[in-house]
C-alpha cells in the first residue's frame, strides 16, 4: 500500500510540475501546480505528515495558488502576450542545461544513492504520525522564536505589497 | 641620552602635523599666517633635531646615543602593535635631512606659491607630507613605517593633483602612486613573512615581531640562522633572505629603482620645482632610510646585499646614460636623482649603511640646491627646454653661482659634499668586505656620465648666448636666500665624513644607532689613490662635456666669422664635434636610446601598459557576462554552484576513499 | 495490480529524495529557460515546495518533528514571498506593459 | 547596564520590531502636510537602537541563550549587532536625505527598513536553521520591495526584480541544503550539528552533510556576493534607491557574513579544514579578480560600487579562508580570520555610507549617477569631492583609513596559515593595486577635469556635520582600531573557543 501510495502520488506530482512547466498559458501552469501540490499533499499524508498535508492544500493551492490566478486576471494575461518563445540560444540553452539542470540532477542523485543511511524502506520505519496537536507542540516551544519572526515576515510582506501595488499616485 | 628627552622627538613629529592643521583648517584663508604656521612648524622640527643630535653626538663613552619611546598603539589578543619614535644617529641624521632641506623649500615656496589661489591648503598640504616623511624617519617598526609610508604616497599623490590640474600630470601622479603600490605590496607582504616566521619560533616569544629593536636584537644574537632553518625555503631562498628582498621591494618602489623607477621621471613633467623636490631630496630617500633601517635584515645574507648592489648600480648607470641626451632641465636632473638613487643603494648593498646614509644626505642638500635652482630658472624663463636658454650666468648671478656649488657637489669636485660620499661607495667597491670589480667600474664611469651631464647642462643653461624670450632676470630673495642656505651644507657637509678631520667624533661609521648597523669595523679610511681615480674619471667627462657644450659655442661663433685663417684649428673641431657625433649618436645615444627604448618599449609598453591594457580587456570580458538578462544570471549562478558543489564533493569523496 | 507492485522495489528514503531531487530540478528547468516571469515565479515555489519534501522524509528517517515544523515555517515564508513577488510583477506590468522576464533587461555591463 | 532583565537578549529585536511597528502608526496618524514626523520618528528608533548597542550590551558578557537555545547572545552577535545598529543608524539618517524623491509611502519605506534591520539582528544570534531561514527571508523579502520601492521608475523596479528571482533561487539553495544538514545530523540546530560533528572524531564528514553545507553556503554566498552567486550585484546597486542600495550592501553582505561565520565556526573541525580552505581559497580568488576587473570599465558610480562591493566580498572571503589548516598557529588563524572579518565589516559598512552619502546629495542635486558628472566636483562642492574621496581611499586600503587596517588583518590572518596563504596574499595585494586603480579614476574626475556645470552644490549644516563624522569615524577606525580590534578578537577567539 506504501508503494501504491509513493507510485501513485509521485507520478501525479512530478506530472504536474512537468506540465506546468511546459505550458504556455499561466492560467493552464497554475492549475497544474494545483495538481502537482495535491500529489505532494498525499505524498506527505502517506509519510504520516498530515497536519501539513492539509496545509499543503489549504495555504499553498487555497490560497497562494488562488493569488496568482487573481493576479493573471487582473493582469488579463494571454498566452500569447509573453511567451513568443522560450530563451532558448543554443549555447546558453544546451550549457545551462547540461551544467545546470543536469549536474544538479547527477550530484545529487550521486549524494542520495551513495548514502547508505538512505536506503532503509520506508515501511520499516518507526511509525510517525503528526497530526495538528503534535506539530504544534514543537511550534509553540522549542520553535517559538521562528515563529514570532514569521509573524513579522507577514506583516512585512503585507506592507510591502500594499506599497507597492496601492494605484493612488498623490 | 635617554627617554626623558622623549617629548623632543615627538615635537619633530607633532609639529609639522599641527601646523598642517592650523594651516588646514583654521587659517587657510590668511595667506600670510598659514605660511608662517607652517614654516615655523617645519623650523620647530629642524631645531629639536639640532638638539637631539648635539646630544647623541655629545653623549660620553659607554653612555647611549638614542633611544626608543613607544607606546602601545593596538593590542588584540597576541597581537600588539606600538607606536613611537625612535631617536638615535640614524634617524636624527635622516630628521636632519629633512627638516634641514625642507625648512628652505617652505622659504621658497612662499616667493613661488605667490598669487596662488590655493596658498594656504598648499601649505597645509606640504606640512602633512612633511609629517609623514618624518613618521618614516622616527619609526620605531615595520607597522608604523608602513603606515607612513603609504601616507607619504598619498599625501605627495595630494601635492600633485593640488598642484598641475592638468591631466597628464595627475596621469603622472596615479603613475606614481600606483607604481608605488606595486613596491608596497612587496613590501607588506616582506613584513608579513617576517612576523609570521619570527612569531613562529619559541626564542622569539616575548619580542615583538613588527618591532626594530626586538627583531636586530634577535638576529645579532644569530636568529636568523634559526629562522632559516625553521621554515621552509620558497622560491629558493631562506625565508629571512626573502623577507628581506620583499621589504627591499618596497624600498625599490619609493627609491625609485630599476625596474620601478619609471615614475619619478613622469613626476617631474609639473612646472614647480617644489613638488620635484619632494621626489629629488626626501621622499625618494625614504626607500634608502628604510633598508639602512632594517640593515640588519640584509647583513646576514650575501646574495640579499648582492641583489641590491647590482640593481643600485644598474640604476646608477643606466639613468646617468639616459640624462645625457635629456634637453628638459628638470628631466635631467630627474635622470640625475635616478642615477644617485642607484648610487646610495648600491652603496647600502656594497658598504653598509652608513655610506648609503652618507651619500643620501650629500645628496638631499645639493640635489635640493640644484632643483630649486632650476626652479628660479625657469621662473625666469618660462621654459624648462635648456636649448631656450643660455647665457644667464649674468642675468641670474646668485642662481648661477648657487648652481655652479651644486654642480661641483654632484660632480664630486674634490673638497666639496659629494666628493667624500662617492669616494666611500668607490672604496667599498674597491676594497670593502663584498668588493666587486665591476660594481666599481660601473661607479666610475657613472661618476664620468655624472660630470659630462651636468657640465653639458650648465653650458647650455648659463653660458652663451640667450636663445629664448623675453628678458630674464634674477627670482626675488625670498627665492634665493634658501639657495645660499642650501649652497653652505652642499659644499660643507661632506667633511662631517672626513675620518682626517674628525677623528674623535665617527659619523658615519660604527654603531650606528639602535637596530646595531655595523659595517666598518676599526678606523676609517681615506683612500687616496682611489679619490685620486675617481676624480680623474669625473675630470674627464667634465671636460669632455665642457669642449663639447661649453668651448665649441665659443668656437662655433668665431668659426663663422673667421671661416678660413683657421683651418687647422676648425678641422680639429671638426674632428672632435664628429667624435662627438658619432660617440653621441652611435655609442651613448645607442646606450640611451637602448635603455630608454627598453623602458618605453619594454617596461612601460610591454610590462606596464601591458598589465593594464591585459587587465582592462579581462574587465570588458567580464562585463559581457553581465548581460542584464535575468537568465543569464540565472545560469551563471547555477553553473557555478554545480560545479562548486561537484568540485567539493568530489575531491572530498577521493580524501575519503584514498 | 498487485503483480505490478510486487515487481516495483520497495519504496526507500531515497525514492522520496529522488523525487524531491527531480522536483527541485523541473524548477529550475523553468527558472532557466521559461520568460513568463509568473511561470519563473511558480517554478520558484516548486523549487521551495521540493525541498519540504526532503524534510519530510528525513522527519520521518529520524522520528522527530523538526522537519515538520521546518516545513511549516517554509510555506509561510513562500506565502509571503508569494505575495511580494506578485506585487512587484503587478509594478513591472505597470512600468513595462508586460510580464517577460526578457524585458527587464535594461541595466548591464 | 541591565535594563532589560531576562529579555536583554532580545532587547534590539524587540525594539526595532516595536519600533517598526510605530513607525507604521505615526505614519497612519500624520497628516500629509507634516510627513517629515515619519523620518523622525524612525530616526528616534535607530537612534535608541545604536545608543542600545554601543553601550546598553555588554560585550565581553557570558554567553546567553533565549527560547530553547534559537537566540544565542555571545561576544560575535554583539559586535555584529553593533555593526547592524550603526548601519542602519546611518540608512535611515541617508533615507531622511532621500525622502523629497518618494512620493508616497515613507511611512512603509522605513517600517520595511526597520524590519530588515531586526532581520539583521536577529540573524546575528540565531542558534538553529529554522530561526536562520525565517530571519534571513526577513531581511531579503524586505530588500525585495526596497529596492523595487520607487515603482514609477523601471530601473527601480527592475532591481527588485532581479533580486526578487536570484534571491528566491539562493532561498531554495537555503532551504535544499537545510534539508540535507537535517537529514546528515537528525537535527536542526548548530549545537545539533557541533555534537554530530564532534562524534565524528576528526574523519570526514558523509557526503550528504557535505552537500547540505554547500548549498547552505551558496545560498548564503548570494547575500555576500560571492561568485558564483554575485551576479545580481551592479544591477540591484545600480536599480534601487540610493539609501536602500547602502544599506543593501552593507546589511545584505553583514548577516550573511553572520551567517557563514556561525555556520563555518560550527563546522570547522579536523575533518572538514582541508576542503573549507581550498574551497574558500578558490572563491576568494575568483570574487577578488570577477569584483575588481569588472569594475575597471565602468561608469556609472553605483554600479562601480557595486562591483567593488563584490571585490570586497573577496577580501572577506580571504577571512575564511584563514580557517583552514594552520601550520604554526592552529586555532589563532582561525580566530583572527573571523576577528578580522568582524573588523572589516565596521569598517565596511562606515565607508559605505561615507561614499553613499555623497552619491545620494549629488544625485539629489543633480539627478544623475553617471562618473563623468562627478568632473569637477571639487570645485563645486570641496566637501562631498572630500567626503568621498576619503571613503573611496578607505575602501582602497590607503593607511591610515579603516579600510587599511581592515586589508591588514586580513592579510595577515591570511600569512598566519602558513605558506598554504601564500599565492591568496598575492591575489590580494594585485587586487589592492586594481582596486585603487578605479578608484582613483573617480577621484581624479572629481578633482581634475572641469565640471559641466559649475554651479556650487551647496550641503546643509546637519548633512555636512554628518558627513564631517563620516570621514573623522573612517579616521578614527584607522589610527585607533585598537578598541574595536579587541572587541573583534575577543569575540572571534569566544566563538571558536580558544581561550584568553
Amino acid at each position: 500500500m506504501e508503494g501504491l501510495g509513493f507510485y501513485g502520488f509521485g507520478a501525479l506530482t512530478l506530472l504536474g510540475a512537468l506540465l506546468m512547466v511546459t505550458s504556455r498559458n499561466p492560467l493552464h501552469g497554475v492549475l497544474w501546480l494545483v495538481v502537482s501540490f495535491l500529489g505532494l499533499s498525499g505524498l506527505f499524508g502517506g509519510l504520516g505528515a498530515h497536519f501539513l498535508a492539509a496545509i499543503q492544500i489549504l495555504v499553498y493551492a487555497g490560497a497562494i495558488l488562488v493569488l496568482f490566478l487573481f493576479v493573471i486576471m487582473l493582469l488579463n494575461l494571454r498566452p500569447d502576450d509573453v511567451e513568443r518563445m522560450p530563451t532558448f540560444s543554443l549555447r546558453g540553452g544546451v550549457g545551462g542545461f547540461l551544467v545546470g539542470v543536469v549536474g544538479f540532477c547527477a550530484v545529487v542523485g550521486s549524494v542520495v544513492m551513495g548514502t547508505g543511511a538512505f536506503a532503509k524502506p520506508v515501511a520499516g520505519l518507526p511509525p510517525l504520525e503528526a497530526g495538528a496537536a503534535d506539530v504544534a507542540i514543537p511550534l509553540f516551544s522549542t520553535a517559538l522564536l521562528p515563529f514570532e519572526v514569521v509573524s513579522l515576515l507577514l506583516l512585512a510582506a503585507i506592507v510591502g505589497s500594499v506599497a507597492l501595488t496601492k494605484r493612488r499616485l498623490p | 641620552m635617554g627617554p626623558e628627552l622623549a617629548p623632543f622627538a615627538w615635537a619633530i613629529l607633532f609639529a609639522p602635523l599641527a601646523a598642517a592643521g592650523v594651516a588646514g583648517l583654521l587659517v587657510r584663508r590668511r595667506r600670510g599666517l598659514a605660511a608662517a604656521v607652517a614654516v615655523s612648524g617645519m623650523a620647530v622640527g629642524l631645531l629639536c633635531t639640532l638638539y637631539l643630535l648635539a646630544r647623541s653626538l655629545g653623549a660620553g663613552e659607554g653612555e647611549p646615543t638614542g633611544f626608543v619611546h613607544n607606546v602601545d598603539w593596538i593590542r588584540a589578543g597576541a597581537f600588539t602593535a606600538r607606536f613611537g619614535v625612535v631617536a638615535d644617529r640614524l634617524s636624527l641624521l635622516m630628521a636632519l635631512v629633512v627638516t634641514g632641506v625642507g625648512t628652505p623649500i617652505f622659504v621658497y615656496s612662499i616667493g613661488y606659491m605667490h598669487g596662488d589661489e590655493g596658498y594656504g591648503r598648499f601649505f597645509a598640504c606640504l606640512s602633512l607630507f612633511a609629517f609623514s616623511m618624518l613618521g618614516i624617519v622616527l619609526s620605531t617598526n615595520l607597522l608604523q613605517t608602513f603606515v607612513f609610508w603609504e601616507l607619504v604616497g598619498l599625501s605627495s599623490y595630494l601635492l600633485i593633483g593640488f598642484w598641475f590640474g592638468k591631466d597628464s600630470a595627475v596621469e603622472a601622479g596615479k603613475k606614481a602612486f600606483m607604481v608605488n603600490r606595486v613596491g608596497d605590496f612587496g613590501f607588506l607582504t616582506g613584513i608579513i613573512l617576517l612576523c609570521w616566521s619570527a612569531a613562529s619560533l619559541p626564542s622569539f616569544a616575548g619580542r615583538n615581531p613588527l618591532d626594530f629593536a626586538d627583531l636586530a636584537a634577535f638576529y645579532r644574537a644569530g636568529g636568523y640562522e634559526e629562522l632559516a632553518k625553521a621554515s621552509p625555503h620558497l622560491l629558493g631562498l631562506p625565508v629571512p633572505a626573502l623577507a628581506a628582498l620583499l621589504v627591499f621591494c618596497g624600498a625599490v618602489g619609493k627609491s625609485a629603482q630599476f625596474p620601478l623607477h619609471v615614475w619619478l621621471p613622469d613626476a617631474m613633467e609639473g612646472p614647480t620645482p617644489v613638488s620635484a623636490l619632494m621626489h629629488a631630496a626626501t621622499m625618494v630617500a625614504a626607500g634608502v632610510y628604510m633598508i639602512c633601517r632594517v640593515f640588519f635584515l640584509f647583513e646576514p645574507f650575501p646574495e640579499a646585499l648582492h641583489a641590491v648592489a647590482w640593481i643600485g648600480g644598474l640604476t646608477a648607470f643606466m639613468a646617468a646614460t639616459i640624462a645625457l641626451v635629456q634637453t628638459d632641465i628638470k628631466k635631467v636632473l630627474a635622470y640625475s636623482t635616478l642615477s644617485q638613487l642607484g648610487y646610495m643603494v648600491m652603496a647600502v648593498g656594497l658598504a653598509g649603511a652608513t655610506a648609503g646614509m652618507f651619500h643620501l644626505t650629500t645628496h638631499a642638500f645639493f640635489k635640493a640646491l640644484l632643483f630649486l635652482c632650476s626652479g628660479s630658472v625657469i621662473h625666469a624663463c618660462h621654459s624648462q627646454e635648456i636649448t631656450e636658454m643660455g647665457g644667464l650666468r649674468k642675468a641670474m648671478p646668485s642662481t648661477f653661482w648657487t648652481w655652479i656649488i651644486g654642480t661641483a657637489a654632484l660632480v664630486a669636485v674634490p673638497g666639496t659634499a659629494g666628493f667624500f660620499s662617492k669616494d666611500e661607495i668607490l672604496a667599498a667597491a674597491a676594497h670593502g668586505e663584498h668588493a666587486s670589480l665591476p660594481l666599481l667600474v660601473v661607479g666610475l664611469v657613472t661618476a664620468g656620465l655624472t660630470a659630462f651631464y651636468m657640465l653639458r647642462c650648465t653650458a647650455l643653461t648659463f653660458f652663451g648666448e640667450y636663445r629664448g624670450h623675453g628678458h630674464p632676470h634674477e627670482s626675488p630673495a625670498v627665492m634665493t636666500l634658501p639657495l645660499w642656505f642650501l649652497a653652505v651644507p652642499a659644499l660643507l657637509v661632506g667633511w662631517l665624513g672626513f675620518p682626517l678631520l674628525f677623528h674623535g667624533h665617527p659619523w658615519f661609521q660604527g654603531e650606528f644607532g639602535i637596530t646595531g648597523v655595523k659595517v666598518h669595523e676599526g678606523p676609517h679610511e681615506f683612500h687616496l689613490p682611489l679619490a685620486l681615480v675617481g676624480t680623474a674619471f669625473a675630470a674627464a667627462g667634465g671636460i669632455l662635456g665642457w669642449m663639447v657644450f661649453g668651448a665649441r659655442r665659443i668656437d662655433a661663433a668665431a668659426w663663422k666669422e673667421r671661416l678660413l685663417p683657421l683651418h687647422t684649428l676648425l678641422s680639429r673641431k671638426y674632428f672632435l664635434d664628429e667624435f662627438y657625433l658619432w660617440l653621441v649618436r652611435t655609442v651613448q645615444q645607442g646606450i640611451a636610446e637602448c635603455s630608454d627604448f627598453f623602458e618605453q618599449n619594454v617596461l612601460i609598453r610591454g610590462v606596464v601598459d601591458g598589465l593594464s591594457a591585459a587587465v582592462k580587456a579581462s574587465g570588458r570580458a567580464l562585463r559581457e557576462l553581465q548581460t542584464g538578462s535575468i537568465h543569464t544570471y540565472v545560469r551563471f549562478a547555477l553553473a557555478g554552484s554545480v560545479l562548486v558543489v561537484a568540485w567539493v564533493i568530489l575531491s572530498a569523496a577521493r580524501g575519503g576513499n584514498g | 495490480m498487485t503483480p505490478l507492485l510486487a515487481a516495483l522495489p520497495p519504496v526507500t528514503v531515497q525514492h522520496y529524495l529522488l523525487l524531491s531531487g527531480l522536483l527541485f530540478a523541473v524548477g529550475l528547468v523553468g527558472v532557466l529557460f521559461r520568460r513568463n516571469i509568473i511561470i519563473v515565479l511558480m517554478c520558484l515555489e516548486l523549487m521551495l515546495s521540493a525541498a519540504n519534501l526532503a524534510f519530510v522524509a528525513f522527519s520521518r528517517v529520524h522520528g522527530n518533528l523538526q522537519g515538520q515544523v521546518m516545513v511549516f515555517f517554509s510555506i509561510a515564508v513562500a506565502a509571503a514571498e508569494a505575495a511580494v513577488a506578485l506585487s512587484i510583477i503587478i509594478a513591472l506590468y505597470r512600468a513595462r506593459g508586460g510580464v517577460d522576464v526578457e524585458d527587464a533587461a535594461e541595466m548591464k555591463g | 547596564m541591565d535594563i532589560a532583565g531576562p529579555f536583554a537578549p532580545v532587547l534590539l529585536e524587540t525594539l526595532s520590531a516595536c519600533g517598526a511597528g510605530a513607525v507604521l502608526l505615526v505614519d497612519l496618524f500624520t497628516p500629509e502636510a507634516r510627513k517629515s514626523r515619519v523620518g523622525a520618528a524612525s530616526l528616534a528608533v535607530t537612534a535608541i537602537l545604536f545608543l542600545a548597542a554601543w553601550f546598553g550590551m555588554e560585550a565581553g558578557g557570558e554567553t546567553a541563550t533565549l527560547f530553547g537555545g534559537s537566540l544565542v547572545l555571545d561576544g560575535m552577535a554583539v559586535f555584529l549587532k553593533r555593526t547592524f545598529a550603526t548601519a542602519g543608524l546611518l540608512a535611515v539618517l541617508a533615507a531622511i536625505r532621500y525622502e523629497d524623491r518618494l512620493p508616497r509611502g515613507r511611512g512603509e519605506f522605513h517600517f520595511l527598513l526597520l524590519s530588515a534591520l531586526t532581520g539583521m539582528f536577529l540573524v546575528s544570534s540565531v542558534g538553529d536553521l529554522m530561526s536562520m531561514f525565517v530571519s534571513l527571508e526577513l531581511v531579503t523579502l524586505s530588500f525585495f520591495i526596497l529596492a523595487a520601492f520607487r515603482r514609477e521608475r523601471p530601473e527601480s523596479v527592475e532591481a527588485g526584480l532581479k533580486l526578487l528571482v536570484l534571491g528566491s533561487l539562493a532561498a531554495a539553495f537555503v532551504l535544499f541544503g537545510t534539508a540535507f544538514l537535517y537529514g546528515a545530523t537528525g537535527d536542526l540546530t548548530f549545537a545539533g550539528l557541533r555534537d554530530h560533528l564532534a562524534s565524528l572524531r576528526g574523519a570526514p564528514p558523509s557526503r550528504d552533510l557535505l552537500l547540505g553545507l554547500l548549498f547552505v553556503l551558496l545560498g548564503l554566498g548570494f547575500k555576500i556576493g560571492m561568485v558564483p552567486m554575485q551576479v545580481w550585484v551592479p544591477d540591484v546597486y545600480q536599480g534601487a534607491p540610493a539609501p536602500v542600495t547602502a544599506f543593501l550592501a552593507v546589511g545584505s553582505k553583514a548577516a550573511g557574513f553572520a551567517l557563514v561565520l556561525r555556520l563555518v565556526t560550527t563546522v570547522a573541525g579536523p575533518g572538514t579544514k582541508d576542503s573549507l580552505q581550498l574551497l574558500f581559497t578558490a572563491l576568494a580568488f575568483a570574487t577578488l579578480f570577477y569584483g575588481n576587473l569588472a569594475a575597471i570599465p565602468q561608469t556609472n558610480v553605483k554600479r562601480l560600487l557595486g562591483y567593488s562591493s563584490i571585490g570586497h566580498c573577496g577580501y572577506l572571503l580571504m577571512g575564511l579562508a584563514a580557517l583552514g589548516p594552520a601550520s604554526y598557529y592552529d586555532e589563532s588563524a582561525a580566530a583572527s580570520g573571523a576577528a578580522a572579518i568582524l573588523f572589516y565589516l565596521l569598517a565596511y559598512a562606515l565607508t559605505t555610507f561615507g561614499a553613499f552619502l555623497v552619491v545620494i546629495l549629488f544625485s539629489a542635486a543633480t539627478g544623475s549617477d553617471e562618473m563623468d558628472d562627478y568632473a569637477g566636483l571639487s570645485r563645486r562642492s570641496p566637501l562631498l569631492a572630500a567626503s568621498l574621496t576619503v571613503a573611496l581611499l578607505s575602501l582602497a586600503g590607503v593607511p591610515p583609513l579603516a579600510g587599511f587596517f581592515g586589508k591588514f588583518m586580513l592579510m595577515r590572518s591570511v600569512a598566519l596559515t602558513g605558506p598554504a596563504g601564500f599565492g591568496l596574499l598575492v591575489a590580494g595585494a594585485v587586487n589592492v593595486v586594481i582596486g585603487l586603480y578605479y578608484y582613483l579614476c573617480l577621484v581624479k574626475r572629481m578633482y581634475v577635469h572641469p565640471p559641466k556645470d559649475a554651479s556650487p552644490l551647496p550641503v546643509t549644516g546637519p548633512t555636512a556635520a554628518l558627513l564631517y563624522a563620516l570621514t573623522a569615524a573612517l579616521l578614527i577606525l584607522g589610527i585607533f582600531p585598537g578598541a574595536f580590534v579587541t572587541l573583534a578578537s575577543d569575540a572571534a577567539r569566544a566563538a571558536f573557543g580558544v581561550g584568553g
